[in-house]
């Protein structure tokens, strides 16, 4: 991990409220992995004044690019918005542990809901490279909001939308659709995040269906290199509870021992 | 070559640059080089392992931010068995931040940490304002103050630096009371007890709802309390508080600063430190100055 | 419409939003109209004219300022004569503030500008830090606060707002003290002591050495100081420190504020005040909230 | 006085310290006259803070255009440097009181150092248009930094440069230089601007040669609306100090009567 000084290549609005930023990573050696993340510094400024953490959403080593896409929320995001190609963007990372692909997962079952589905979209790619099944079921506030849908869809993603604007978000009928896909398919493991209360639901899924899993975690972070303890949650393995730092130990925990407060 | 090396109550750093507690820890030699510190100083440790604060434990405000992590501790077996010897491999010094909630814990653990031939010296973090919940801290109060110090240097005779709270009527009492009570050195200071609300949830940006504020707009509370120390004690002063740059740093060692501790600037700039000390010797260049101990306090007042 | 009057200790603003004193004066009037305000208060006034203190006497921090103005007053006669008439002209009452070295020319100077029936309040400045130049202040012991505010007391039946001085160890107990000593609100806080030094020049860069840090950098140290003495008094609070936006405002009502001052905002939005009322009335458009009083103190803590 | 959000039409550096910066005034009512300044923001960030004050160097009324000339010094004036052509710069002004020209002035002096050349420049501008003769001493560091020079010389101001690196900077060169002018001109007014050293020079001429003069200062400012006192300097009117605020009062003053500390 290092703050690398890249080039944006693409900084451009894709929906009302998400934003893809493309840079150059020619010059970054290390590997990058689905679930893991880069902390940006979205401006030379002082206000905003921290890093902001973002998953990465394409990787391209072929062509020496990095994707992130992102919600334009607060005054980070907001200032990291207005970058311009050509410009010089200032990552540390890659951070984190990324998702866990074991052989024998030839099929799997993704969970996004909001800025999760940029995350899992990674881990959908590589699983897609590999040729392995992945339904994914995204959920958002609006069909707006879905935009890496069809990107998913032709790298080969069974997609399943659900929206709030549609009411079909709600837990139940998500509850719903994960049977419908259960019996459909043998899914072999399950992978979620951006939505505590869908993250519930996964457990649940996950322990009744004796599945193993994975969830990608957000929590604010200070300083992203695991010594400052802002990023904490707890991980319970069913005997002991232990708190672990979503910045290094995460953001990817087995999502079984993850305690969702 | 310019003389960077310092005297912080008979501990000898290479440089006047180190981290501050809690911003600080193990992870971070993927990013830095350890020898190139002055001194090298890991998060508060307490006697038994702590829980921490509520989350979210940290928040942006304009130029700085707040954190409330509350002294998350995996108690004193784990430093001792695991951190303790991890920082034995480089040659900077191990200065262990101790944290208690008594006087007399304070002189158990001290008794403990000291004894370790690898740690170098001890710094008391009794300005924590995240430790009881209500910002208040020992360092708020002279007499505890000179107390607390007073059993640490009790039980040894390694450097003990006191780490002042900048939320007091008048720091020098307090300054005077650590210099009294055996301290060898002042880190001044700790973080300045704040809070910030979202005006859309209304709730307090941070789990612990106080907690403390670090980061450039503390700097200039900084510089004043380290003046204001300066001419108080004889005893060597490690600012702290809002240092980004090189600059910074040599401002609080023109107010009185002997040795400087960086925190929230490496969360921005991982490589803070390392810029910082190449930049002090920048400046020393620039204005033919070849000992840094001749800027300490030199600040010119008409 | 939404309900934005305000009772500060008996005097009704017809909304929260005043300037803070130092940092607004008759000059003004070009550039904002004077009748939007909640209130009026011009720079703290003493009884005899004062020079004020060396130039320069501003000079920028990250996301701050420093001044050491220290109370440069034209005396009580000027102030009688010339701002209260002028100030007369608008509807917003005039609060003034008033400055003075000893408890007994408090009660003097309080005397005289009380009796005029064009002040509708005063504003005991009891926290400036820039007055005695080591940044010591009435405001930082509460016995003294005690008894001034009496004297105060003893000579006015209109209403006494006392400014308090962050850079203190217990602001309640100031602020408790004051409640007792009778004011009828409280205006927390005034600056915090600071410094800055030029590193190429190894200056001070406030001709006074130290002085009082505001704008946005101080927020959340104000924020947090509203929060602790709304916990320990009834009369209510304006808030100032840092103030630039309605949500920065809205932030200190949350937080325990009845009012709120700006200071430093005005100096780089000149039209700052204004725009913030406006802001106010949006956000409780947007957040359906019919009456101001409703939000004072209602930060959510779990 | 007002902020006013005005087009930048050029903002491009001028020699190896200077820029300068034109902007769109069509918006501007106000009459606008040499001595006065604008405050600036030089970013819209929290860092520089402060606004900066910088005086009116060419007023064209007739183009609706205003220029100032700047000395990249520190933070502020480096954020200002970045603005770029088209983007919108907020000032705040126009401030304070500008010079006074009466009608019997017909030859003049300027004595201007640094920076006070962009002050003093737009005097000589309304000067010459009045066709008045304009003599002026321009004081620098090096010949690079005489930018007005030619500017003035083309509107007939007769310009003496005199510069450290040549070593013709001197308070005794300039002094001598001075006694020259003053013989060969039969001059009636005195102004001087940007330097405390040449500033008690031209007070000692005016004094000796009792002639009436202006001077132009520069304090540090918070408000720049005569209401926070952070700018003030004395007045002596031979019997009492007054003290005085640069951003109402001035910054143009009578030459005689200012403390020059
Ligand atoms: C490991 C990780 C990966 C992420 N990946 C993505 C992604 O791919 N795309 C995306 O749009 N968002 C992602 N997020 C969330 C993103 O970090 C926040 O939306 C962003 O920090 C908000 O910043 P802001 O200034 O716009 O909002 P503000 O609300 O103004 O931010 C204020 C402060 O809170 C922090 N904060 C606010 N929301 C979050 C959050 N959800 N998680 C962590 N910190 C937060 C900010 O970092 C900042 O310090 C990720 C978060 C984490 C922890
Ligand atoms: C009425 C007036 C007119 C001026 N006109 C011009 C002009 O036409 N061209 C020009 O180049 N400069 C002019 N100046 C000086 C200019 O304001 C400063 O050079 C500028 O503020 C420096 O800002 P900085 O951020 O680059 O430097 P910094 O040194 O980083 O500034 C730090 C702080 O000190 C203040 N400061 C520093 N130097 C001065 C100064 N000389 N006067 C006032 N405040 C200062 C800044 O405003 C800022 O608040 C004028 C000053 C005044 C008061
Ligand atoms: C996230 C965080 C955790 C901290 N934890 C500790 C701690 O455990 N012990 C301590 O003495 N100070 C702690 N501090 C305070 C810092 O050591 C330092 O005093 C403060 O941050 C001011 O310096 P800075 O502005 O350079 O960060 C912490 C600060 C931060 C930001
Ligand atoms: C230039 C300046 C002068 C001030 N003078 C006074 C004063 O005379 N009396 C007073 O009570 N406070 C004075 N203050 C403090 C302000 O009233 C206010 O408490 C402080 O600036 C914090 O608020 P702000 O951050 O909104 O500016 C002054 C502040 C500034 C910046
Ligand atoms: S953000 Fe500091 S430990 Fe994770
Ligand atoms: S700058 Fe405030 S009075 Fe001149």
């Amino acid at each position: 991990m290092k703050a690398h000084q890249v080039k944006i290549l693409i900084n451009k609005q894709v929906s009302d409220r998400y934003y893809l930023l493309k840079v150059d990573i020619s010059s970054i050696e290390e590997k990058i992995e689905p679930g893991q993340f880069f902390n940006l510094r979205c401006s030379d400024q002082l206000y905003p004044f921290l890093r902001r953490p973002i998953s990465v959403y394409k990787i391209n080593r072929y062509n020496q690019t990095l994707e992130f896409l992102y919600l334009v929320k607060g005054l980070g995001t907001k200032k990291l918005a207005q970058l311009k190609e050509g410009q010089i963007l200032d990552m540390f990372g890659p951070l984190g542990q990324g998702f866990h692909l074991q052989d024998e997962y030839d099929t799997i079952l993704l969970l996004a809901r909001g800025v999760g589905i940029a995350t899992l979209a990674a881990l959908a790619q590589k699983a897609s490279e590999d040729n392995r099944k992945v339904i994914g079921i995204l959920s958002a506030r609006s069909q707006n909001d879905l935009l890496s849908a069809d990107y998913l869809s032709d790298m080969g993603v069974e997609i399943h939308k659900v929206t709030d604007e549609e009411g079909t978000s709600d837990i139940n009928s998500v509850t719903y659709l994960i049977e419908e896909i259960l019996q459909e398919y043998h899914i072999k493991a399950l992978y979620t995040c951006g939505s505590k209360r869908l993250s519930r639901l996964m457990q649940e899924v996950a322990r009744r269906e004796q599945l193993p899993g994975e969830i990608a975690l957000e929590e604010h972070m200070g300083c992203a290199m695991g010594v400052c303890f802002a990023c904490v949650c707890d991980l319970n393995d069913g005997s002991t509870t232990k708190s672990v730092r979503v910045c290094v130990d995460g953001p990817v925990f087995p999502l079984e021992q993850v305690v969702i407060s | 070559m310019k003389k960077l090396a310092v005297d912080i109550g008979g501990l000898i750093l290479q440089n006047p640059i180190m981290p501050a507690s809690g911003a600080f820890g193990p992870e971070m030699n993927s990013v830095i080089d350890f020898n190139r510190l002055g001194a090298v100083i890991p998060k508060s440790i307490t006697l038994s392992p702590r829980a921490g604060n509520a989350t979210p434990r940290v928040c942006e405000t304009p130029a700085g931010m707040i954190n409330s992590i509350g002294i998350q501790s995996k108690g004193i077996n784990y430093y001792m068995e695991n951190v303790v010897p991890f920082f034995a491999q480089y040659q900077s010094p191990l200065i262990s931040s101790l944290s208690a909630e008594s006087v007399e814990e304070f002189g158990q653990i001290a008794d403990i940490v000291a004894k370790n031939p690898n740690v170098s010296a001890l710094e008391l973090n009794i300005s924590c304002p995240n430790l009881k919940g209500n910002g208040l801290a020992f360092g708020m109060d002279a007499d505890l103050t000179y107390q607390l110090v007073r059993k640490v240097r009790d039980v040894t005779d390694k450097p003990v630096i006191t780490k002042l709270s900048p939320n007091v009527t008048s720091i020098q009492e307090i300054a005077i009371a650590a210099q009294e009570g055996g301290s060898n050195a002042l880190t001044v200071a700790n973080t300045l007890l704040a809070m910030s609300i979202d005006v859309e949830t209304r709730k307090p940006r941070i789990g612990n709802i106080m907690g403390g504020l670090s980061g450039p707009a503390t700097k200039p509370v900084a510089i004043r309390l380290i003046y204001q120390v300066k001419k108080v004690v004889t005893i060597p002063i490690i600012g702290c508080g809002g240092v980004m740059t090189s600059d910074d740093a040599i401002e609080m060692i023109l107010a009185g600063a002997t040795a400087v501790q960086v925190g929230t600037a490496s969360f921005i700039h991982p490589h803070a430190m390392v810029d910082i000390v190449k930049g002090i010797q920048t400046y020393m260049e620039h204005h033919n100055i070849s000992d840094i101990n001749e800027l300490i306090g030199s600040v010119i007042i008409d």
